[in-house]
Parts: structure tokens; C-alpha cells; sequence
């Protein structure tokens, strides 16, 4: 296992093509299986169908008898993974969708999330969630549920949003000793495009400014950089300049970095796209309030999808998650005061 | 839309009656879908689409033989057939899969899981086999409130018996001696998953005994089998038998949703008797039989073409749901929804 | 359905005997089941043996066929309260333990809980969780689940702390047409007592202020309103006015009472006993930053469990929840500010 | 502690030495449990017993024929004797029931939760069922790595039985063909429900069919049975032949708990031949056929009581778990693990 700073050191640069977020997470595992004989992938459809994403194309052909198909049981999924984790594999599961993986909550944060800390028996297994909302997936393929398994100890929580962090997290995470959350979003899957693959990268655990400002701090992960970042460059037409935090990792969260933007702006929007009551949101804003008040030049605020299921309609869909629009809005009203 | 059979008379079995009514149900199901794959290719479609090309037969039988107002039935996403021989309005369907603000919905939720619980027919949530205990809670209410005679049926395909929500179900109907029927529509595939890497009986029907419960297995592409055991399934259950379990063979002739060409399914499949299209088969023996004349079927045809496109005509014009007077209340005690700055 | 304030209509003053939280809650099903036809209960050995805890103790003699011994099948147990909810009755469910309910959050956040918004139709079910840490009962009997259910849309999620709350709260869950996750700790079981039941009692939905005070408040929930209460108490030889508002429900929760407590002190403390992150505690720091920001003096605090499973031994136990002891010492820190 | 069988020199089965074996794993685990039972009425103990009195025959039969080192056993609450049997020693259960933090749960967790998952022996969590999906992949990874002939067995109750993860788990097994041993004891109560609660079927061993494994029917309190029926299904596992489902029919001759008397279980199950005691008949089995003398039982009875009182012994005099100096830290990525101000 790789210690902090040292997780990249064995990478080679990719060949340059434009690769996708969802390629970059295929890459991800291909390079994962090619280099450990412990890392094996558990999932529906995702042997010689390649997963209902394609995430996991062709890699069934390249790692014969290691990409696997799963019955529809989510619960056994988990635990059967945990199982091989403690023989010394490095099991990747992939959910079809993350909303499914309600299903194996109890495998997760009882029996994965416990282990090293009962038993002192390491447990690394990768837990991929396609996450997140995109029009017309309705309730139960768009959710975002990082809040619920960040609430619990023994978890690592990971929230890429961008193309080689997709990579590169995902690398990181398999090699990580613990279990792995992580969710990739799926409204990125194809949108996001980058050129190369990283040869470098932030460790897991690090925030990164993905774009510096000094007016406000708007704090965000996964498809909401997105929004914030169209946000913040809509607002510097009129001379606002809004530091973006991508969080990268939700748990643990990078305080430091965090407080660091919040000491340089004075104000603090929290944007995500989970459900309003506690979650990222509260998290980072409690954090904030409670180890950096007087960095504080206005009451921080939040923006969430709205207290309803995630709604099937795309005209209602658009309404329920926050917004480049929504975000530029309260961010002009923050920098009222 | 097509009438309903009268009411059988006798004891005898109606073969002819049922076998008609299910024929005109089967037809509906499969124009109405095909309908619905163009207009999901033109781009009208929001979200996905699953079709039950091929399981028509055992859908329709199903919900033909349930008794709308009376029993449950807990239709899955390849149940179109079914969904409308229980009595689902042409117009649901077409709200849904367009959109439409006047579905039943709302747009809140999309296509296949759309469904009117308090009349009778729960809208699916996605996770496989989570259902099933659904009915079985309808059925507990039934008997504590003293509604005897119900029955509540339930499909799923083959792999979701894989789900431990599915096994839990079941055992609880089995203890609780539930008029349950669950049919199993065994189509070779859970997506592109072969039953081999799903389960490793010989036929899920043999599941039945582990649970105390009574099995049976049958060809789901022979609409006759699918009336009759269905018939006998149900009566069963109404009669105090306890749950029933119903696997149909059978083979899903399209690809998993209208975005999967399905050619992971191998030719051998397709030309396994139960690979063969119920509907062809289904029109085969009518002829066969001269249960109905050329001219009637033809006329059952543009029927069905026709109240498929009303229903289309009708949903395309209805508005769009409107996010600005969305209210979003997840509760029905509004007193207690927050508003505020969270969100 | 009764409306707000309405829910207290119809109780008639109980007999006069001391009366444990458990018992409360005993007496609430008695009552539900005796003035509501719809209401049953299902569970695990709740039947002739009266449960795990025996809190349905008597009812199925005084019930007949109206309270239900399940198989072990968290999900399904939930499945068929939602199915018999859609009908008309109005089920309670007891879990053996709130840990045992990770099988059901399938059933409870996706099926329960979307039930309304989605179709239209009422889902009026209860869920009781024996919740919250004892000594000696480890990582998977301890757990308080209040932020994986709080998180979702479509619930209503109760923490009652005195006996009275446990009575009135639970009697007013069952009426209300909405999935309820009723949080009883179990530390208070047997440990608090009442004279009487109470004939009259704030809403759902309304905070309580357990200890009026003006120095700072300490807002918290369940068994940790006992430790805060012990704690202000403790400070008061001080001097010092400590102010305890117990949330009683945790969604909603009632941010007008918290801001009016913080409007008069000026400091805040949130205590809970669940896993730090996230959670309650994030949920009321973030709230009254964002809302009542210049009603702060000092920078918020917030106390939780450490961020491991719960530990068996009682000498690790006592170390991993806040106790009155802890909280005395962040008010006494706070109070420097 | 009793000495573990020579191993068998031919293919017979050597039934004397493995009876006997046998028997001095269940008398120690009887033993030892009546003297967590009394530390656990005098105050001594921190948190739940569960014991295993009426299993032992079962379970030591498993865990006895099970090679240390090679297989996985996944034990249940009811499981002292089988634990011991395969390996685990004396002083792993005394120093958790005492609290010691010497013990391989360290006071972070107590009692049937102990294990030591690196040693073949994964450490149960509470949630029923959850524990065959890990043994399968516990031999996933065996595959995976090729380390052939190994077996993984688990212990469940008739309870567990109903729970989604259990379904899910045995069907995995059978679709991977994984050399799974998942041994039912049907002890006729899940704490105080009884089986008519629980499952509707004549015998849980009728579920091997539905998943398309063996299933084996034994009387649970018949030493010789047990020893036979595990030893057959351990090795049809390790030869390829798959998943195994082996129910056994016996009575839990304690309360639920030490907390519990039981009072709910019937006189009459308890005169049932499965109502039997397995020590006592083992004994009387060893007396009849003369495998052993008065002398020698008597040698193992005081055998057995001093291992007990020496490992008891030990284990009160070990150092409880410092709080102080707990580092409190759930992941071994500890530059990962969040100090801070929310805790
Ligand atoms: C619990 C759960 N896991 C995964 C999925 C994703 N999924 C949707 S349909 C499907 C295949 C279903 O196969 P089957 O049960 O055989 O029904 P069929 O599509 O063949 O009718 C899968 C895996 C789901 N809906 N629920
Ligand atoms: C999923 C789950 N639900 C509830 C419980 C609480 N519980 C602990 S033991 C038990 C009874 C178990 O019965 P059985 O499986 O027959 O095993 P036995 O105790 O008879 O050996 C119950 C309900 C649990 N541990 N896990
Ligand atoms: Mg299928
Ligand atoms: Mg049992």
C-alpha cells in the first residue's frame, strides 16, 4: 500500500487522445488490474457487456476470469467482496447505479467499515457509485448519497470531479487499505472531456482551488464544480472574482485548504447536489463556523437540491438541483453585505 | 380499447373468451409499445424504455384474471400487457411516457413506474423484488379490514429473484398464508445477464417448496398454459391455498430497454420453442381455431392502432409539468415541510 | 389526520403511577391500538413475548391478531407496513434494534418515503428504533441513526428525551399521515421516570426548552439532553446560566426556537451522540450560522461521538459518547470567549 | 485442552476417534460456558451470552472436521464448541467475555463477536445473514489465488434463514460453484418465535433444490450423524461439488440469552427426540460402545474443568482496555483519519 505522496510515483503518461471521465475511470481500472493480480472487479452486466456504463468495456477480454458478473444482490455484492478484501484481494464493486447500493448499506457500514477497526484486519475495497442526477433518470437513478456513507466511521468518501481526478482517485482509492466510496458522477460521463491522462496529481484527502478568487469561496464537489465554476466566471464579468474549492474527497474533508479560501474571501457558499438536511453542505459550513468565525465576513449559505425525491421531468429536474443560474443568484445576494 | 370477456358462466374453463380478450390485451401492449419505441427513437420519450415484446402472453393472463377493484396487482417493467388487462387507462401510459403533467405521476416519476396504489396498482421504485412485500402489506390490510376474497399478484423476472427482498417476501407471505401470486417471467436475461450467472437450479419454480408454497412452471409463450394456470394460481390463492408461484419461460424479444439492441442474446436462444413470439402464436391458434375470422382480427387491429393513437394524440397535447408552481412537498403533514435556507 | 395542535384532543389524564420511558411507550401503542382500528404492530418477538425490550408487553393479549411476530426480514417487515399503509392501517414496526434497520433503509427511503410525492397516496407508518448506546452493547446495538434517515425526503424523524415525549410524540407519529422513524433510547428505558403521563404536550415539530439560561445554549436530543442538563447544572455552582434546548424532533427541527435561544445567549453548543460527521449537529451549526449569524458571540462547538464504531468494553464506551462531563468542559471553554 | 484426532490412516471412517474428539470439544464447551453463564449471573461479564447448549454436537462436528489453516469458519452465537474445535484457543472467549484487552477484539467489540479474520475465522457482525456472503468471498479470493481444496463453512439458525442477505449469499455460492458449507442449526425458536413464525416449508433442507445445491436433513442432536453428514459435505465442497446446505434438527436447550429463561418454549417440544441432550447422549453413546472407560471420562471431565479455570484465570487478571490511550482510529490509513473539532 502506497503512503500519502507516493501514490503516483509507478504512472507513465497515457497516450494523448481525448479521453472522457467515463474513460477515464475504465483506464483507472485497467491500469489497477494490470498492475495488482489482487484487484478483480464484482458488478452486474459489467463482464462481457462492459456495464451498463460501459465503464468497464473490454476489460473483461484483457483480464479474463476478473471482471465478474454478479446475480442482482447487492447485499452479497458488498459482502462477498469484503470476504475476498480480507484474503488480501483488492475487489472493485461497481453498482449499476449508486441508489442501488441502499441495498447494500448494511454490508458497508457494518461489516466493510468495522472491520479494521474490530478485527485489525485491513479491509480495501473500491466501491464504485454512479451517482447523481441527469434528465429523466427520475428518483431512483439519480441519487447522490456520499452524506449517508460519510456519516459513518471506517469510510473513505470520494467525489472526482474531473477527468483525471476520475483517474487518478480511483487508482489512489484501490490502492488505499480501507473501503472506498466512490462516487462518479454520471451527468460527467460523457460531458467531460480532457485531453491526457495525469502522470501527477493531488493525493486523496487534498482540496484543490479549481478556480482562485478573492470575493467569495464557494465550496463544491463532484458535477456541482461544474455549475460553480460556470457561475463564478459569469460573475466576473462584473468584476466579482469567486474562488471555486473542489473538495475531491468529501470524507476526509481538507479543512485546511477550505479555511485557507474562506481567510483570502470572507464569504462562504456551500453548493451541493444532495438532499438539503445535513450532508457536505452542513458539514463544511459547521466546520468553517466553528474553527474559522472570524474569517467570517457574512453568514455563510447553502444551496442543495430541494426536500423532495428527485423528480423524473427534466423541466422539474432542472428546478430541483442547484444551478450555475441559482449559484450566480446567491452569490450576488451574498456579496450584498 | 378492447372489451372485456362477460363473465364466465360455468364452471367450465372459457378458453375461447379468455383467449380472445387476452389476444386483443396482447395486441394493445405490443402496438402501444411499438408506438412508444418510435416516438423514444424520434426523441420524444423522456427516460428510458423496457418493453415486454415476447412476454405479453403470461402479462396479459395475469392481469386479465385479477379482478380490478377487488385484488392487487403489482405490475413490473415488462407488464404493459398485464397492466392494461387489470384495467390501467390507455391514457396512463401515454400521460407517462410523454411527459405529461396529468399523468399519474405528475412527472414526478417516469414510464414504467407509474402506477395508482390506492386503486389497487403500486407504482414500482426501481429495486428489484421491493415490491413484493408491498403486496403482501396490501393483503395484511385486506384481512385485518376484513375484505375477504382478494388476491395480489406481483411479476418479477428471473433476476430478480436474486434480491433478498424478494426472498424475504415471499417467506412472509408463506408464513402469513397470504393470497399471494408472484409470476416469475423467466426471460433468459436480467439485463445482459444470462440466467447461468443468476441462478443454478434447474427451474425457479423448484423454489416453491423451500417456501411451503405452491409452484408451478410453465411455457410463457403459450397464451392457453398462461390462461390456465394463471385461472387455477389465482383461485388458489382467493381460495385460502396461499401464495403461488408462477414461472413462465420464456425469452424477452427486444433488448433490455429501447437503448439496447440486445445482441448479446444468442441465436440459439432465439430459436428455442420459448424464443417464439406469443403474439404469432397466439394469432396462429385463433386461426387455427377459427375462434375469430380474418375480418376480426383486422378489426381488433385497427382498433388497438386507433386507440393508441388517441391516447397519443391526446397525451402529446396535455402541458409539461411546471417546475414554477412545484410546491415540493414530500409530506402529506405540510405543517411540518421546511422551507428555508438549506435549500 | 389531525392537524397541528390538534393531536392532544382526546387524552384523558392516566392513572398517577411511575412511569418508565419504556412504559410511555408501551401505554402510546395501548392507546393507538385501543382508539384506532387501523393501527397494528409487526416485529420481531413483539407478540406473547412483548419484544426484545418488552415495550409491547400485554398487547397481543390485549390485541388479538393486531400485533404481528415477523420472520427476521427487516426489509420485507417494512415493505408490508408501506403496502398495509397504502390501504388504511396505519402499522408501527419494531426493530429488534435501530442497527437491524440498515436492512430496511431500502424500504424506508425509496419506497416509504417517496410514497406521497410521487403517487399522491399517504404512507402513515411508523418506525420504532431502539436506538443509542448502553454499556456493553458494542458497534451493531448502539448505533443512532437519525442523520441517515433525517437526510432523505419524505420522513419525519422523532427523538424524544423525557417519558412524556415518548408518550405523546409516539401516539402523535402514529396519526400523522407521513413515514415516521421514531428514535427511543434505550440508555433511558428504565432509567427515567414520571409520575404521570401527559395529558397535554407541544407538537411535533416544536423544540423544548429543557433549562432556561442566558450564557450559552446547548441544543441536543435524546439521552445527550440528560448529560447537558447534568453538565448546566454542574455550571450553574459557577454562575454560569446555561440554556438547554431539547430538539425533540429532528426533522423537521425547529430553527425559531434555536435562533431565539441563541438570541439570547450568544453562544452555541450542539451535542449529539451519533458518528461526527454530518448528522444533527452539523445540520443546527449550519443552520444558525447561515440564519442567525449575527446572533453569535462566539464561535459555534459541537460535540459527537468519536469517528469509530461503538465500542463493546464500557470503559472504551464511556469514552467514545459526550458525557456531562465533556460538555461542562467545551461550556466552561466556550464561556472564556 | 483436548488433544486433536490422529488423522485418519484409511478411508474408513474412523468413527471411534472422531466421536470421541468430538465429545471432549463439546464437554469443554459446555463446560466453558457454564462458567461464563455463572461469571455472567455474579456480574462478572460485560454485555450478551449466548450459548450453545444442545448445538454442541452439531457444531463441533463441523468445526472439527474443518482443517485450520486451509478452510474458513464463520461461526454464529451458538458456536463455542465449533470455534474450539477448529482452532480457536481457550483464551480468545475467556478474555472477551472478562473485557480483557488482551483478547483479538481488544474491548472494541465482546464475546460471539470475537475472530480472527486473518486466521481463516471472520469476527460475526449482529446483522444475521451477513456473514455467508463474506465467506464466499473469503473462497473467491482462494480462487483467485490459487490455493485449491479449501472450504468455507458458516453456521446460521433457522431465523436467519428469512433474512435477504442469506438468500442472496447461498445463491451467489451456487452460481460460482464456491465449495460454500452453510450449516442450519434448526434449534425451533429465533429468540422466542417459533419456527411456524419464521418459514412455512416441512424442512429448510428442501431450500438446497431451489438454488440447485445439496441439501442434507440430519437430527442435530446425534453425534454420529453430524460427524458423518459434515464430514460428507466438506468433502463433496472440496471436490468441486459446490455449495452444501446441512439442517440440523435439534432444541436450544437455553434461553435466548443468559438474560432469558425460555419460558415461552414448550414442555412437549422439549420431550422430542431433538429436545435431547448431545452431551448426555454422546456420553452414554461412549459408555454403551465402550470407546471409553468410566476412568477416562472422568480424566477429560477434569481435563476440560482446569483448561476452563486456567484460561479464566488468566484472562481476569489482564489488563481491561485504557480509554487513554484508545487512538480512536477506524481506518488504517491513518493520514487519512480526521482529527478536529467535531468530535
Ligand atoms: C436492486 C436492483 N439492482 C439493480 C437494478 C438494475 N436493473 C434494472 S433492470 C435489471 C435487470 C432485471 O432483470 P430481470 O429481473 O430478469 O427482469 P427483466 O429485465 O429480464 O424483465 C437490473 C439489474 C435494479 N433495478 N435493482
Ligand atoms: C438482521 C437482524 N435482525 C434482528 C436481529 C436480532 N436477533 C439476534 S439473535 C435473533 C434470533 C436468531 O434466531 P436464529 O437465527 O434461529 O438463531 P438462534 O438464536 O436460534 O441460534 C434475533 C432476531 C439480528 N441479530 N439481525
Ligand atoms: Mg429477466
Ligand atoms: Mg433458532
Amino acid at each position: 500500500m502506497a503512503g500519502p505522496g507516493l501514490h503516483l510515483a509507478h504512472r507513465r503518461r497515457e497516450r494523448p487522445v481525448s479521453i472522457t471521465y467515463l474513460e477515464a475511470i475504465r483506464a483507472a481500472q485497467h491500469k489497477a488490474l494490470t498492475d495488482d493480480p489482487s484487484v478483480f472487479i464484482y458488478g452486474q452486466d459489467i463482464s462481457t457487456f462492459g456495464g451498463a456504463f460501459k465503464a468497464t468495456k473490454n476489460l473483461s477480454r484483457d483480464f479474463p476470469g476478473r471482471v465478474i458478473d454478479s446475480p442482482i444482490s447487492e447485499d452479497a455484492m458488498v459482502g462477498l467482496a469484503v470476504g475476498a478484501a480480507i484474503e488480501g484481494m483488492r475487489p472493485i464493486v461497481e453498482m449499476q447505479f449508486a441508489d442501488f447500493s441502499s441495498i447494500a448499506l448494511n454490508q458497508v457500514i457494518n461489516q466493510a467499515a468495522t472491520m479494521f477497526w474490530r478485527t485489525g484486519t485491513a479491509c480495501p475495497i473500491t466501491l464504485r457509485l454512479p451517482s447523481g442526477g441527469t434528465p429523466g433518470s427520475g428518483p431512483f437513478h439519480s441519487q447522490s448519497m456520499e452524506a449517508i456513507y460519510s456519516h459513518y466511521p471506517g469510510i473513505i468518501v470520494l467525489t472526482p470531479a474531473t477527468v483525471g481526478d476520475a483517474y487518478s482517485m480511483l487508482l489512489e482509492a484501490i490502492r488505499l487499505d480501507d473501503p472506498v466510496i466512490f462516487c462518479e458522477h454520471k451527468f460527467l460521463y460523457y460531458h467531460l472531456k480532457e485531453e491526457t491522462l495525469p502522470t501527477e496529481s493531488l493525493p486523496i484527502g487534498k482540496a484543490r482551488i479549481a478556480r482562485p478568487g478573492k470575493h467569495a469561496t464557494v465550496v463544491t464537489y463532484s458535477a456541482m464544480v461544474h455549475e460553480a465554476l460556470r457561475a463564478a466566471s459569469e460573475l466576473s464579468a462584473d468584476g466579482w472574482e469567486i474562488e471555486v474549492v473542489d473538495l475531491r474527497s468529501v470524507k476526509p474533508i481538507d479543512t485546511d485548504t477550505i479555511l485557507g479560501s474562506v481567510a483570502r474571501t470572507g464569504r462562504l457558499l456551500c453548493v451541493g447536489e444532495a438532499f438539503p438536511w445535513g450532508g457536505v453542505t452542513a458539514e463544511i459550513i459547521s466546520r468553517v463556523t466553528s474553527e474559522g468565525f472570524h474569517l467570517l465576513d457574512a453568514a455563510p449559505v447553502r444551496l442543495n437540491s430541494k426536500d423532495t425525491p428527485i423528480p423524473y421531468h427534466p423541466n422539474l429536474w432542472s428546478a430541483h438541483r442547484p444551478t450555475a443560474r441559482v449559484i450566480g443568484e446567491a452569490l450576488r445576494k451574498m456579496l450584498k453585505f | 380499447m378492447p372489451p372485456t370477456a362477460p363473465a364466465a358462466p360455468s364452471t367450465a374453463f372459457p378458453l375461447r373468451e379468455r383467449f380472445l380478450d387476452a389476444y386483443r390485451w396482447m395486441l394493445l401492449s405490443r402496438r402501444l409499445e411499438e408506438k412508444i419505441t418510435s416516438l423514444y427513437h424520434a426523441g420524444k420519450i423522456v427516460g428510458g424504455v423496457y418493453l415486454g415484446k415476447g412476454q405479453e402472453a403470461f402479462s396479459a393472463a395475469l392481469g386479465m384474471t385479477l379482478v380490478q377493484g377487488t385484488d392487487v396487482f403489482a405490475p413490473l417493467i415488462r407488464d404493459m400487457a398485464g397492466r392494461l388487462a387489470f384495467g390501467e387507462a390507455l391514457l396512463d401510459p401515454a400521460r407517462t411516457y410523454l411527459g405529461s403533467a396529468l399523468g399519474p405521476m405528475r412527472g414526478r416519476d417516469g414510464n414504467i413506474h407509474r402506477g395508482r396504489p390506492s386503486q389497487g396498482m403500486p407504482a414500482m421504485i426501481s429495486h428489484l423484488g421491493a415490491m413484493v412485500s408491498v403486496v403482501c402489506g396490501m393483503l395484511m390490510a385486506r384481512r385485518f379490514q376484513g375484505r375477504t376474497g382478494a388476491v395480489g399478484a406481483t411479476c418479477v423476472g428471473d433476476g430478480a429473484t436474486s434480491t433478498g427482498a424478494f426472498h424475504e417476501a415471499v417467506n412472509v407471505a408463506a408464513v402469513e398464508k397470504l393470497p399471494l401470486v408472484v409470476a416469475v417471467a423467466n426471460n433468459q436475461f436480467a439485463y445482459s445477464t444470462p440466467t447461468a450467472s443468476q441462478y443454478a437450479c434447474e427451474d425457479l419454480a423448484s423454489r416453491a417448496e423451500g417456501y411451503g408454497i405452491k409452484g408451478y412452471s410453465i411455457d410463457g409463450t403459450d397464451l392457453e398454459a398462461c390462461l390456465r394456470t394463471f385461472d387455477e394460481a389465482i383461485r388458489s390463492a382467493r381460495d385460502g391455498g396461499g401464495p403461488q408461484l408462477v414461472v413462465g419461460k420464456l425469452l424477452r424479444l427486444t433488448g433490455h430497454g429501447a437503448h439496447d439492441d440486445g445482441s448479446y442474446v444468442p441465436d440459439t436462444l432465439k430459436h428455442q420453442p420459448f424464443g417464439r413470439d406469443c403474439l404469432d402464436l397466439a394469432r396462429l391458434r385463433i386461426i387455427d381455431e377459427a375462434w375469430a375470422s380474418p375480418l376480426e382480427l383486422e378489426a381488433w387491429e385497427n382498433e388497438v392502432i386507433e386507440s393508441v393513437q388517441t391516447a397519443v394524440a391526446t397525451a402529446q397535447k396535455d402541458p409539461t409539468p411546471d417546475p414554477y408552481g412545484e410546491k415540493w412537498q414530500a409530506l402529506a403533514s405540510t405543517w411540518l415541510i421546511e422551507g428555508g435556507s438549506a435549500q
